[in-house]
């Protein structure tokens, strides 16, 4: 969001997008420029999406290059890496990350691991989107994260954009890049009205292709007392949570990761070098998750510690239907706010 | 053969009550989410998805089951699980989230199990079948004569767990019965779009199973290949592959605008609605209106209890999120 | 049509040729693994799929096939490597773990990519048949007449997988052809105990696509067969489904002791030799001693051309480990 | 071990068992103790399982309790999860770990989920076997580990026992649990003849029944200086290279997780607290993995450390094929005495 903040400060008037109409844009300019890009999925094509991310593509492009499939996610995933071993750049949904356990094979050993097995001369350019998290009582087969289940098998590129800006820029990354990219979209900052939408993910986009690197991180609040990173959905929390801090005179710097993989470990390690404070704040499970590789990650590392570093996330059960027991399970940035000043209970006392 | 008159009224009664339940449900669906729909409000958050226009294949496949029969459903379920006999207060609040759910809350809509009668469903498309192989295969080495029915929809009929279902099922010769709710689209891809052949049912010779077309969401049609089947199965005959033309009168889940959705299809299907063609059907059969106005009574009282019970019931304590993840 | 007379010779040599690669690979494979088998030693190490007595399948699929056209294989894919035209050097120093092999000793004998000629094969059951209804797509988008065949053992028609692939290829009418290697066997499972009807040739009207059986391992049939649905296929009729009747010489790998195989079933099959069976004929068709042993030590060179590269091959450097993740 | 030690010192004469023949007959006394024990999966019945977990199982108790069944993984296990519905204790074996991809949802979100979707209603007494782990060049979709692919999802255990003690105390444990045990069995241990195995694996066994607890560590060596924490085949290594270490003066205390989820947190700290020195040593791949969380859990409590925690892994990379490429990648002793010996440098130098 630095690169946002420049982006607005240049264009004018903005362009406020959703991250569901920056990831169509970015898929339609990509079309209209290589009619080697195609869409596959399920109900990607008159529906536009569940989650709005090939809004118009139909109509644009035809029936030819806008799939949809039938609930066949093994074949279609599959037919997807044949398509991009045979030169094509398909772009293919899962609707919901929750899916994977159909089709994993298809993801992490069919197309990560196609580079690999013939040793750089097949590639497969493919991007696989999907949404993730909870928050508004979809119960537990259709609100995980999951981050981590990707992200620790080789070959997978996973990126998740916290804003339309990153969204857009990724997308067009991903679409660009020669190996398999996972994209994931949090639900809950994707902007479709009947989701509910954090209104920080909604910022001004160019119109024209631009690209965000994969592997890189944004700080996109800078800090000196403690380092928050988050990802898609809590580093709106951890902003939140900044404000508040900034105000009890603790100034925390913001890490917005962007990419699960590869991780932006120079980014983590120059912030928490300066601030030797670390939360991770992470809706995924608590355990083995991405939470647990930024503490380790940065724990190799040689930082004189002011305290222990901790991670919110959320717990390790199912993710529970009842507002009245999902909600409080949630990193939130009161929690971010009360563990924090705890980390740094030396400035505040 | 054809139903007995009380099961008739029976299954009628059972229809009436998934709809009167269904249009509660919704109601209290909506409260919270006017002007601006947003899922994530109201009483009922998460997806809602509406099975209006199905009864007549929840209703006439369970009438030939017990409770110690199995029934593993998707998440289109209401009518099945009322069809089954799950107890519709707890049903109710686990919709709501409340103590009192079926799983205190942890379920939600999607996930709807009560063990009393051996029904459960799930939110992953075909996820039921292979469990329902399993509780067959159960009944078969405790030697039982109950029997498994998954339900599922036609679009799942193209997921790899069908297949692999339906040949494990006709290798162990299981008393299941898989039943294909065929409403036509699978969210917005409409069946003709998304699989090879017109009907699905023509797939059970595969397995070397029967297969049987039911059309026209008829009622009386879909108990008698359902009794075929249940009675194979409790016969050791093993499975039995059922389609059923069904239709899905609301949207693939409240909030679809349904513009996929040719013009004049919904108002066709609701001019058919099967709860207004049994209820002719049985008035022909001389079914008195003080009868019907008495099943239909007794389908709303039980409605309106059940909307009390939930609303009524307490929301549970948070602590509760950390209990039952084992058993 | 019958095949012409060089494409019986060449079909005749790709046989010899997997034969006796796969005759050499045996004895390599079995150095320092003697008298104590294990695995992890000797220049071959990993799991070893052989396919004698399948090559018939191979090679009469194959014979239809232009470098153009994508394969998908198996775990036992020499066969279908050789037929398909597959670097017969740099496949053989690739099973060598070599710097020289496919992709610099990074796959294996099991995951075999040639980019040249569009073959690959996997150590997942059934996982290239989604890729071959992509490639076969591609083709299509791109207006070209290429076909896409994908290779599968009859254990593999009863994972999910399957029923995806052939229902999409054939709602998407994509060239490909899918031809099962029916060899009875899924490791020690027999076709008949895991698989609910005896042909899964049948199984095609489940897709409305044609299905076609091919018995007793009959090369001619086979590639008259393959002929037709790769014709069909490349003028826009849509995807096929083959299945043919083949054995399995060996044990499902080597250091199988098969002890599940009735007695009798390997020493029948084996005087059922396809490569006796199929020199026999064409001796019968007017082949000569000479021209038989002119093609034989052709590939017998071959094969211990290739064998002698892959051994002088160096290994790779450990750095290489880390290149190619991403390309 | 310390218990298998204990066995070992009071029983007389030994039965030294592989982890196969313990598990097999772990299982076989379950069968003959309760009926409602059953075994399905691929070729487990007159093969007696491809890594002789289910020897002689078929002749003992039939065709009926021992299913052989289609390569239908998510049927079969699927068909685990509705038998132990209906009371049935169900034994699956997915043959290598690396297949979870074809049938991971019925494994994560319907076995793992079903007690608490049901509130507690419905339980899921089932264990899943499957092996894990390569070194022996079966290449990039027959060698994963995957441990934390598991370990990251609630509603699973998973356990994997270093040796065939632990083996059968932990399949009994497992079979009588009435929830999902993940049973992992690692290739190198697994005394096949035709794998070789590593001889630590094969121990005493006593014939009778007893357990090991699930979710409990074990000290399989005490010491002052370091705490190695190893799992399966890696505690062997950890093993050996404490031998070296102690020649040299360090002490290494190595920890047998045993159980990944749930993890013996206590355990760890408790060593941790007293060495101040920490390497995880897991053969899967490095990042989001076992030994992330080992750490990050370990730096989260207040330790002092000596030296920052490390930890040696397979890397970010698809198991390669060739024995040149393969072998120096997996963890090992040496590498395990060249970290040690780093982080305890002050006490070398
Ligand atoms: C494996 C899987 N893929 C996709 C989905 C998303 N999804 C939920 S319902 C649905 C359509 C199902 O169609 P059908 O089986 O015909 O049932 P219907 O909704 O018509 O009752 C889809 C695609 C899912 N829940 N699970
Ligand atoms: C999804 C999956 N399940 C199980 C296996 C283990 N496995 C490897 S080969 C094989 C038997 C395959 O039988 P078939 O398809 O008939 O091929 P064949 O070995 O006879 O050539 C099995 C079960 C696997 N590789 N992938
Ligand atoms: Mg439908
Ligand atoms: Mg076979």
């Amino acid at each position: 969001m630095t690169a946002t903040a420049t982006a607005t400060a240049t264009a004018a008037p903005t362009r406020r997008l959703t991250i569901a109409k920056a990831m169509s844009e970015a898929i339609g300019l990509s079309m209209d420029a290589d009619p080697k890009v195609i869409v596959l999925g399920e109900d990607i094509g008159a529906l536009g999406g569940v989650f709005g991310t090939t809004q118009g593509l139909l109509e644009r492009f035809g029936a030819a290059r806008v799939r949809d499939t039938p609930i066949s996610e093994t074949a279609f995933i599959g037919a997807a890496v044949g398509l991009a071993a045979a030169g094509m750049r398909p772009i293919v949904e899962l609707m919901f990350v929750d899916f994977f356990g159909v089709c994993m094979d298809a993801i992490y050993n069919l197309a990560a691991k196609q580079s690999y097995f013939s040793g750089g001369h097949v590639c497969c350019p493919m991007v696989l989107m999907t949404s993730v998290g909870g928050g508004y009582g979809d119960a537990g087969q259709h609100s995980q994260c999951l981050y981590a289940t990707f992200a620790h098998l080789p070959g997978l590129k996973v990126v998740m954009p916290s804003n339309a800006y990153d969204a857009k820029g990724l997308m067009l990354s991903a679409i660009a890049d020669a190996n398999p990219v996972v994209f994931m979209f949090h639900k809950a900052l994707q902007g479709m009205g009947w989701l509910g939408t954090v209104p920080g993910s909604i910022v001004h986009v160019p119109s024209e292709m631009y690209t965000v690197p994969i592997g890189r991180a944004a700080t996109v609040r800078p800090g000196r007392d403690i380092t928050l990173v988050g990802l898609g959905l809590t580093v709106h929390l951890a902003l939140q949570a900044a404000t508040t801090l900034a105000a009890q005179g603790i100034e925390a710097e913001v890490i917005d990761l962007r990419s699960i993989a590869p991780l932006d470990r120079e980014a983590i390690a120059a912030s928490v070098a300066k601030t030797r404070r670390l939360i991770v704040v992470d809706d995924d499970y608590r355990s083995f998750g991405v939470s647990a590789e930024v503490i380790a990650g940065a724990c190799e590392g040689d930082v004189d510690w002011l305290s222990a570093p901790a991670r919110i996330t959320h717990p390790d059960v199912p993710i529970p239907y009842s507002p009245a027991l999902e909600h409080p399970l949630l990193p939130s940035a009161a929690k971010i706010v009360e563990a924090s000043t705890r980390l740094c209970h030396d400035k505040v006392e | 053969m054809p139903a007995e008159r009380d099961v008739r009224l029976r299954m009628y009664e059972q229809m009436v009550t998934s709809r009167y339940f269904e249009e509660a449900i919704k109601l209290a669906y909506l409260e919270g989410k006017q002007p601006l729909f947003n899922m994530a409000k109201g009483p009922i958050p998460g997806e809602m998805h509406l099975s209006s226009g199905q009864e007549p294949c929840a209703v006439g496949v369970c009438a030939h089951l017990r409770h110690d029969d199995s029934v593993t459903a998707t998440h289109r379920a209401h009518h099945i699980a009322i069809a089954k006999g799950v107890a519709l207060n707890a049903m109710t609040a686990e919709i709501f989230g409340k103590r009192d759910g079926l799983s205190g809350g942890r379920g939600g809509h999607m996930h709807l199990f009560d063990s009393a009668v051996n029904f459960c469903c799930s939110g992953i498309v075909a996820q039921g079948m292979g469990p329902a192989v399993g509780a067959a295969l159960a009944a078969k080495l405790a030697g039982s004569d109950a029997v498994a029915v998954s339900f599922i929809g036609e679009g799942a009929a193209n997921q790899g767990a069908f297949h692999e279902s339906l040949n494990l099922a006709a290798v162990w010769k299981a008393p299941v019965i898989f039943v294909i709710e065929d409403n036509a689209w699978g969210i917005s891809v409409a069946k003709r779009t998304s699989t090879a052949i017109a009907r699905n049912s023509d797939r059970a010779a595969a397995y070397g199973m029967p297969g049987r077309f039911v059309p026209d969401n008829d009622i009386d049609a879909i108990y008698d290949a359902a009794g075929d089947a249940v009675h194979r199965a409790r016969a050791g005959g093993g499975p039995t592959l059922i389609e059923i033309e069904t239709w899905r009168l609301e949207g693939h889940f409240m909030g679809d605008a349904e513009g996929y959705r040719p013009g004049g299809e919904v108002a066709d299907l609701q001019a058919r609605d099967p709860l207004i063609v049994y209820r002719r059907r049985l008035a022909d059969a001389g079914i008195s209106v003080v009868e019907f106005e008495s099943i239909e009574r007794r389908a709303g009282r039980a409605v309106a209890d059940a909307l009390e019970f939930a609303r009524k019931s307490d929301y549970p304590a948070v602590e509760s999120a950390f209990e039952t993840v084992f058993s």
